[in-house]
């Protein structure tokens, strides 16, 4: 069966590694918050300005001066900190940030992604994307494997405006997990009870399959 | 000591003339310089262009200028929450760069650090890099981007001093301290004016040299888009 | 939360090996790393360049590795309190760089932002700029500027906490802040260190993710170079 | 009679203007601080990381956290501010300091200014000199009109290594202020009791001299 969003972000979870400073996108991306695995320390990035960045506030201890990337109110944990701008992505653009998690409507088997502007729709601006893609070493994107007409989003060329250049190292869609590597999307995992067929079918991209492809194993 | 106060919102913005090219703090509606927007309003300049990180929404933050069409061109990275600003866009009456957040506060530092030109990688093969010079540097690519050329900042700081040093609180320092540092005549409002000397001089975000006016701002909304919280247990 | 301590200065300064490129904060001896200075003179590592606004004098400060020839090349802006760097730079032993000092500290901070070169006026026309790139903007000529690629870096705070949060006081910030953002590796010595949580985080000037290595620091001797005072009244 | 470096120090005092901010180098520079007219405010930025700067502390109160470019314990005045040296810099280049004070040993008569390695002798290098005066709007040259061989320092072409080129816009020397234009320095006062006939023969560059030239006023 395919993934749910927070089956996805179950997933993506398990790739954080301890001592990691993680920026996480809008949408899929900041379930993962939710679903760190125990005996690991991490850190969220918000692009507006906070280092160390924690739940949502109590009711009624929110705070008009303190918000994430989404414009909702956060907190702040220990060790957390605040910072300008230019601050912020100095540590994006200075690679100091381990691991980008975003979505994306489509990439391609190069690694490209375009996930911020659809020709004749309103354009509403790539916001941080553009230089979290460019910069991060490592960049997972979570997405649907196919969009709702059924057709595929992981595609042998972007048709859509890029955000970024061969950059995509890792996609958790809702069918697989798969490495973009230089010869294509390599097939790591499938979901639960997805064939690798269901996976060929959803991707138009080159699919490289070696061996047998296991299951994932979420919780 | 320089005394940069003055002692409204009416002096503080002073000079500010249609066909002007402002910049205005903030990040969605955190931090934005709320007694400047409303005095914009009120002098009714227009054919403005506005560097800001986001547009507001449709009747707060820069929502109210569009509304009555006081902005000619956009310079954000996001603009997503704005009916108004959509339709203007869509029917060619405002004009909308878009450009990288980073980028964006990138060029606001460097335009107050008399940098004019430095190179970045974010955009490179994507339309934000078209027109513009690129470059490889250790085998990366990278785009090179320019310092702006304002006329007013406009920023919101939690804190200031007679000598116009301010400091900002939680997540609405955002491009405060870059478009601070950028102005060719920078405006600084702020919720609680203090005596210069009051403030730790180790602790000020933005020096006083970079402030030109300075202001007691009043009735703050500072409101919130999304409100979310966590049920108490 | 993401713990950066070390139990001493022997642990901070794991991996430094012969020939590695370190950036070491301070202006004259104000904010010097003073326990990873000793340690490094004690390692006994060799041929050795190091980014530092000043070279230390005779016996403090980078002064100490000058006397045990442990410094190959020196970059810098201002290196003149020293006999001992004068011998071996006379006699050729000891590699000099002099950089202008702003430019020294742009370069810092653009190898911690990821801006591998930028635009500066200062040098223009000097042989500085020899062998560089120059460029018009408008109407005024600039020099083109690379980051550095250090190994580690050594930065001297006044408080740090167990997240590897700093706060500096004084006059020794300066290039501090800059070069802990460009570390590779960047080890911070600190004059107190406390839990996280105890750093009000709106004041740190420093966050935790620019350092990989903290820890409590010892017996700082904190010398001034140049004691002027005004008489009692 | 020549001024001495006080005098020199007073004549310069008198540029300043409220409301500037002004960097004042090590030497004769150092000096104007003490003789600001009354009625003006002026700000002192030590490149090191100072905005505010204000006296020497008394004596038992000096911070080694706490000095000028100079490497001289000072003091904090209420309003000012401490900062990085990327910041300090920033506040040069972006041309936030008014005026910018410095000894040279050479300057000519197109501005330019050598003031910072004699070739042959230990260089001890530039700190922000290069910075300092490829950036300020308005520089002052505070110097000795001759060496002490006589030999003029305001010259046709420098013959020193650069410090930067045509920046320098006036220079108060022991002998008489001038401005540097198009053509060349132009006399704007003597010294008190210094001739004309001796500027022109301590002058090696292109010296202009229009009209009654007016004796400086010094208290």
């Amino acid at each position: 069966m395919a993934l749910d969003k927070i089956g996805i972000a179950k997933r993506i979870a398990q790739e954080l590694r301890d001592g990691w400073y993680v920026n996480l996108g809008i949408g899929i991306p900041t379930l993962v918050a939710n679903y760190i695995p125990s005996g690991i320390d991490v850190e969220f990035q918000s692009e507006n300005g906070l280092l160390g960045m924690g739940p949502f506030p109590i009711e009624g201890e929110e705070d008009a001066d303190l918000i994430n990337a989404g414009k909702q109110t956060v907190t702040v944990l220990d060790g957390g900190s605040l910072f300008d701008s230019a601050n912020s992505f100095a540590m994006i653009r200075g690679q100091h940030v381990q691991l980008t998690v975003l979505g994306a409507m489509e990439v391609a088997e190069n690694g490209d992604i375009a996930n911020w502007k659809i020709p004749g729709k309103m354009v509403k601006g790539m916001g941080g994307a553009m230089d979290l893609v460019a910069s991060a070493e490592n960049i997972i994107v979570a997405m649907m494997h196919t969009n709702k007409h059924g057709d595929s989003k992981l595609l042998k060329k972007c048709s859509l405006p890029l955000t970024g250049v061969g950059c995509v190292k890792k996609i958790v869609s809702n069918l697989a997990v798969l490495e973009v590597t230089e010869n294509g999307f390599k097939l790591l995992e499938r979901a639960p009870g997805v064939s690798v067929e269901e996976i060929k079918n959803a991707t138009e991209g080159k699919l490289i399959i070696e061996g047998d492809i296991p299951e994932m194993v979420i919780n | 000591m320089i005394n940069k106060v003055v002692k409204n919102v009416e002096d503080a913005l002073q000079g500010v003339q249609s066909g002007m090219t402002l910049m205005l703090g903030g990040f969605g509606l955190c931090g934005i310089p709320e007694n400047s927007i409303s005095q914009l309003e009120k002098l009714g300049v227009t054919d403005l262009t506005c560097i800001s990180n986001n547009a507001g929404v449709d009747n707060f933050g820069l929502g109210l200028l569009l509304q009555k069409r006081q902005i000619k061109k956009m310079i954000s990275s996001y603009v997503g929450e704005n009916d108004e600003f959509e339709r203007q866009m869509l029917s060619g009456e405002l004009d909308v760069e878009l450009i990288p957040q980073g980028t964006l506060a990138e060029r606001c530092r460097a335009t107050g650090a008399g940098i004019p030109a430095f190179y970045t990688p974010a955009g490179y093969g994507t339309e934000v890099a078209e027109g513009k010079e690129t470059r490889e540097f250790n085998g990366k690519m990278y785009v090179l981007e320019h310092a702006f050329k304002p006329d007013y900042a406009f920023v919101k700081a939690w804190k200031g001093d007679t000598a116009g040093n301010l400091i900002f609180k939680g997540t609405a320092r955002n491009f405060n301290p870059l478009m601070a540092m950028a102005g060719k005549i920078t405006v600084a409002e702020v919720e609680e004016l203090v005596p210069a000397g009051e403030l730790d001089p180790n602790q000020i975000h933005t020096s006083g040299i970079f402030v030109q006016r300075i202001f007691q701002g009043v009735a703050y909304e500072k409101r919130i888009e999304q409100r979310t919280v966590t049920p108490k247990s």
